[in-house]
């Protein structure tokens, strides 16, 4: 019979979860055994103690810091995978204001970030690139103060964002993705406990090819089924704006670049981490000498897994 | 100094008492109509605010538009509505049993206030977003964590008024109960529970808002999806689509609940007291 | 008897109905001259309190009306002994017999001797900086009754406020009160259910019956003020006594046979 | 029935007398003592269920743990602490100020209330998480933020309780006043408001734990970083960084302040009301 | 005089300090018999309150112990009459004379007969549905009063229960308060402000003196029971009334005494 397990995702449903939901609605995880439930979460929601409680059995990771700081406080935590190449966080401005340029962006009156976001990318963009901790302002994930505010600037995912501001705001903000600036870490990783990595490395397994299948037909196949899912965990989503998702994450390549093109999608790479934490200590988020080692495992990437979906 | 007449208020002379008179008819008029005139006039003046400083709609939408929002989507924001409702009575029901039944402990003894009182307060100053994954881990059923978190919220006023009530009791009422051998609990049952009485429904006034506030920050952490999710969840959605109108609209309807809350327990807190408390009491005259 | 005749007011068939349907006053009429000291004696129930809260503009009367002496004028000073001592509990003694003055506008320091004279004369010094409820029942009485004179008001409503003092402190103060109403010429309304106390005051003893409360009688007390020690023994006194001792129980009466009516 | 002797309890031969003396003993011991030992005993407990239920400490920290953290962090935490307090106590200020003055202003008259009261109910429930946005475009400056946020968790039970109060006054001093002519102003000033102290008092205990998690919510809607950061952006920070055992160490300091508070409060309740009012009377024996 | 002769309680050198430090009781020595009515005298604020309360243990004397007789065992009942009528601001008449017999466990329904009896007894038929503040003044004492009978305790403890009362109403209640006290047995402690309610009423009248509160003297009343209005009128009444009243005068002139003491 198929195990039961379960994904908790970082948001409400939507086509950033397309792999996921796709690999459930085709069957792509029964077919290696797996019964997978898909438990969203939401703005205010953390869904990664209920991983470390053990209620979930995988949890979608927002980048590869919160990885780091489970090594340093010994938290048994890794990641199997990471499923986007790219981490699609953007800054927006608004065009024309003399913010039109990434070195520019500091002058902005207003940061408009996120909790997660002023302890992750902001942390980086203070130390590397001279943003004023003084100027931000928490994103409620109410996008009017960025638009009634034409100085300021504000966090987004390129895939959602950027399409709100655009329908209520009325104009086309400048976008700038994070990763084309340096901050080139994973993003959306799957994150397990070690203890299920060692009593049932099959069933991470099962559930990290799977996810890259799902994300290959997600992307290239018919993603029908699964948007019928994404509707029906998240009915305010509008299929424009699956849409517009879906094209984002093409153009930018946020899934499928770089090293996904021949090691498949999920993939990882020592050198890729090593790198990233390397930028990281030097900007000062994160200490020196964590044994990065620790925070993933490639045992179940790299494997070319999906290839052939690709059209 | 003062002259009336029989039924009449068209001989009265006296300019003081022909004050009082105008004053009190005001007041009935007044006590109806102005609170409406002020509540249109403050609709009326957020309009005018918003075509004044051309406030763009998808940051204050006119009050106009929000009404028509309520009305176009009342299937959805209703539906919500019920949900939130819910979780808002039972944790005022809730509050009610715990901030009541911890009163009544901790008036047993003052070691037992001074012992347990301080938990109580943890429990009032906890941020709940804080402890929520806590609660999130432990607790399973989705209504029992939004109740939960709740229930954080309203049961303190309950609880310290009751207290306050309980302990406020006439000295020589007390005695006289001693007197009879009246047993602790006839004593509460007797005594202290009905002369606690008004502060208890004081402390629920402020427990019926809070409860509500409750639900909905309850549902905000811990974030109900679907279609079985309330208002909180409406705000979060249509915040995030900036569609402010079913914001505002959501938002509203949290008010007007909250009104009628109050104005409920108003209504059931001057039933029970208005044949003895000063604060029910109609003045004769 | 005594001061002047000018009417000051009138209460001309006067009723009062509570909101909950007891009818505690009906059609009563009464007459108060400038200067009167009118004793209402009644049995328990009557509307005495009542009576005198309608006077005092507290109330007002569901029929009938309170006809005040115009030129009067309309700041008439008026002095109030409720029956229960209703003292601020969170205030001295001091603070409390202040009050008047203070609502006035008189400071503290210009106050005291004023008040610290009218506690003498209660008996109360040594008192001014306990709190109401450090007191005996009589001592918070007596702290009322100096509250209501250091205004030295125009007009005295009193409601029975010697009833929980001993016999030798009421008879000071009731020589103490006829003393100062005969230097000050203010007008009395004085509620007791002392037969003897009504008579040693007052010029005039209005006997009410209840049920409905209404005057059942008036009795003038013709003896000459000032009335003292040797009044008490006199032959008019116990006459006057006597008298009114029937009338208040022919009052009773009328009240027992009134209820019997069903009212 | 009762047998008492000159200061001494060992005559005492009446069983009943002799129960009541041994349990004001026992009470006097007991309201220092068992609190302490009881709050012992839950952080044992804590211990015990950490360890038994082998609760990693990435979830719940054992308070061994916890304390160690308090210590070895103590100047980010406690400087943090600082900076929390400070907005708590001016939002308790304002609550104070806006609450009394409100409630003086609704007890003016009973149209007044009516109208104005239902504003007061909307800002206790409008979600602070939902119209932040809207106080972030006009509202510029950070503490004031922060104050606003605070302020509107806080200021409802003292207003609440505060009309209550003022609505509770004897009818015979009310009275007493009107007889003496007392302006609208020397009523409110030497009787409504002192008649309302002890209602107020207990509704200022409410609105002291109020306006501390008011203080720490308002931070984390409205943010607030770099070292200047209060005890909620080291709760946000240390639940991101999965440092738990400075996540509770700070929870801790929220709830000890907010027991700390509690108490300055009953006590300065106790101060005012104990020569007269019966909830804060020692009886007399 | 009257009943029984064993002594119930005995105040042994009893003294009050109040935590304010005033002393209302110093050194009071006195033994109430079984069977006794003893009426307490003395000025307004002599501690005539407090040595009620210490008696009913509601206090516990500063000094010096309050011995009752053993073999009376833990469970006399006490009924209390209160300076202040004490009444459950929220209850009707009806259930605040209910009241006692409802904290023993007795019904509504059985306890009907005892409380509509004893209301007719206070003049209060008709009024059981009317809350306290419906009542006028005497009307709550008298309900009090009511509520202190309708137990029959063994003991009763009256503070001041008449001051409130007009003369006819009081009359005719000490006349029914003797009737069963006759009847019934019970032991009775007074306290009255006055002299020919004290006269009539006890067979011991026990004056107290002021600052501190002191027994100052005691009167036996020894004329026989049953008392009635011939008694009222009777030449030892008279003479009985005026040795109390100067005994009481003697009283407070040592208050005043001791006053000038500076205690
Ligand atoms: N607030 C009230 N509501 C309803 N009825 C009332 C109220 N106050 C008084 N009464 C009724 O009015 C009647 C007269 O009351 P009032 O207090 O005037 O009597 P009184 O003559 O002063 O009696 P006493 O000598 O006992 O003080 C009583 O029957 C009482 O029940
Ligand atoms: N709770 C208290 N705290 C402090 N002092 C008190 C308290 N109660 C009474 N006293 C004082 O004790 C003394 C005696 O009071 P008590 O009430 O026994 O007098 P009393 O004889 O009953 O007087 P009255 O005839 O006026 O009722 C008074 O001087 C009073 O000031
Ligand atoms: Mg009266
Ligand atoms: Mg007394």
């Amino acid at each position: 019979a198929a195990e039961d397990v379960t994904f908790g995702t970082n948001w409400l449903a939507q086509a950033e979860h397309g792999g996921y939901y796709q690999a459930v609605a085709d069957g792509t995880y029964e077919a290696c055994g797996l019964n997978v439930t898909i438990s969203p979460g939401g703005p205010q929601v953390s869904g990664r103690p209920l991983l470390l409680a053990g209620k979930l059995d995988f949890y979608m990771g927002g980048n590869l810091l919160q990885a780091f700081d489970a090594v340093q406080q010994n938290i048994p935590l890794r990641i199997v995978a990471a499923s986007f190449q790219k981490e699609p966080q953007v800054v927006m401005s608004h065009p024309g204001q003399g913010l039109d340029k990434w070195e520019d962006l500091k002058n902005a009156e207003q940061y408009i970030l996120g909790d997660e976001g002023a302890q992750s990318f902001f942390q980086w963009m203070i130390t590397d690139y001279d943003f004023d901790p003084a100027k931000r302002v928490p994103y409620t994930f109410n996008p009017a103060p960025f638009i009634a505010n034409p100085k300021s600037i504000q966090q987004g995912y390129v895939t959602s964002e950027p399409f709100a501001v655009e329908q209520a705001g009325g104009f086309k903000p400048n976008v700038f993705l994070l990763a084309d600036y340096g901050f080139d870490t994973y993003a959306t990783t799957i994150e397990t406990m070690q203890e299920t990595i060692d009593k049932r490395p099959e069933v991470v397994q099962c559930f990290v090819d799977g996810s890259a299948k799902g994300w290959y037909n997600y992307l290239y196949g018919d993603n029908k089924a699964a948007n019928e899912m994404i509707k029906k965990d998240n009915p305010d989503i509008t299929d424009e704006q699956i849409a517009f998702s879906i094209k984002q994450m093409k153009d930018y390549g946020i899934v499928d670049s770089g090293e996904a093109e021949t090691l498949g999608i999920g993939a990882m790479t020592d050198e890729h981490i090593a790198g990233f934490y390397a930028k990281m200590v030097k900007a000062k988020v994160v200490p020196e000498g964590i044994d990065i080692k620790k925070a993933y495992t490639l045992d179940f990437v790299n494997k070319g897994v999906g290839l052939d979906l690709k059209k | 100094m003062t002259v009336t007449d029989t039924n009449s208020a068209t001989q009265v002379l006296d300019p003081e008492e022909a004050r009082r008179l105008r004053n009190e008819q005001l007041e009935r008029i007044g006590s109806f109509v102005l609170p409406v005139a002020i509540m249109v006039l403050a609709i009326w003046l957020w309009d005018r605010i918003c075509v004044w400083n051309e406030i763009p709609q998808y940051i204050l939408p006119r009050p106009g538009v929000v009404l028509q929002t309520i009305h176009s989507d009342a299937a959805l924001l209703f539906s919500s509505l019920l949900v939130t409702l819910k979780i808002t009575f039972l944790s005022l029901l809730l509050a009610v049993i715990g901030g009541v039944g911890l009163a009544v402990l901790f008036a047993q003894s003052k070691w037992v206030e001074m012992s347990f009182f301080p938990f109580a307060i943890v429990l009032q100053v906890t941020p709940i977003v804080a402890i929520f994954p806590l609660i999130n881990i432990y607790v399973d059923n989705q209504t029992a964590k939004l109740l939960l978190c709740s229930w954080i919220v309203a049961f303190f006023p309950v609880l310290s008024n009751t207290t306050l009530g309980l302990n406020s009791v006439d000295r020589n009422l007390r005695d006289l109960f001693k007197l009879n051998h009246a047993s602790r609990w006839q004593e509460l049952w007797h005594l202290r529970l009905p002369a606690a009485m008004p502060y208890f429904l004081g402390g629920l006034k402020i427990a019926g808002g809070l409860s509500l506030i409750g639900a909905v920050v309850a549902e905000f952490v811990a974030g109900a999806s679907g279609q079985s999710s309330g208002l909180a969840s409406r705000i979060i959605e249509a915040g995030y689509r900036l569609n402010a109108p079913r914001l505002f609209a959501a938002l509203i309807l949290v008010s007007l609940a909250g009104i009628v809350i109050f104005l409920v327990l108003s209504l059931i807190a001057h039933l029970i007291l208005r044949r003895w408390h000063e604060s029910a009491l109609k003045q004769e005259r | 008897m005594g001061k002047g005749e000018k009417p000051l007011l009138a209460l001309r068939s006067v009723g009062k109905t509570f909101s909950n349907g007891v009818t505690a006053l009906a059609d009563v009429d009464m007459t108060i001259r400038e200067g009167d000291f009118l004793s209402l004696l009644g049995p328990s129930g009557c509307g005495k309190s009542t009576a005198l809260r309608l006077i005092a503009g507290l109330m007002t009367p569901t029929t009938g009306l309170i006809d005040w002496d115009r030129k009067a004028g309309d700041d008439i000073s008026v002095g109030f002994v409720f029956q229960e001592p209703t003292l601020l509990p969170w205030a001295s003694v001091f603070d409390n017999v202040w009050l008047p003055l203070r609502l006035k506008g008189v400071s503290r320091g210009e106050a005291r001797p004023a008040v610290m004279e009218l506690l003498e004369r209660v008996h109360l010094s040594g008192f001014e900086n306990a709190v109401p409820r450090e007191l005996s029942g009589g001592m918070r009485m007596r702290v009322s009754i100096a509250r209501a004179l250091v205004t030295r008001p125009r007009v005295l409503l009193m409601d029975e406020p010697f009833a929980a003092l001993d016999e030798i402190t009421r008879f000071r103060l009731n020589n103490d009160l006829l003393e100062l109403w005969q230097d000050q010429r203010f007008t009395v309304v004085f509620v007791t259910h002392s037969v003897f106390e009504s008579v040693f005051l007052s010029s005039r003893v209005v006997v009410m019956a209840a049920r409905p409360g209404r005057v059942f009688d008036e009795i003038a007390i013709d003896a000459a003020y000032p009335r003292d020690a040797a009044f008490r023994t006199s032959q008019d006194y116990a006459a006057f006594c006597q008298r009114t001792s029937d009338v208040l129980g022919s009052a009773m009466n009328a009240t027992g046979r009134s209820r019997d009516d069903g009212h």
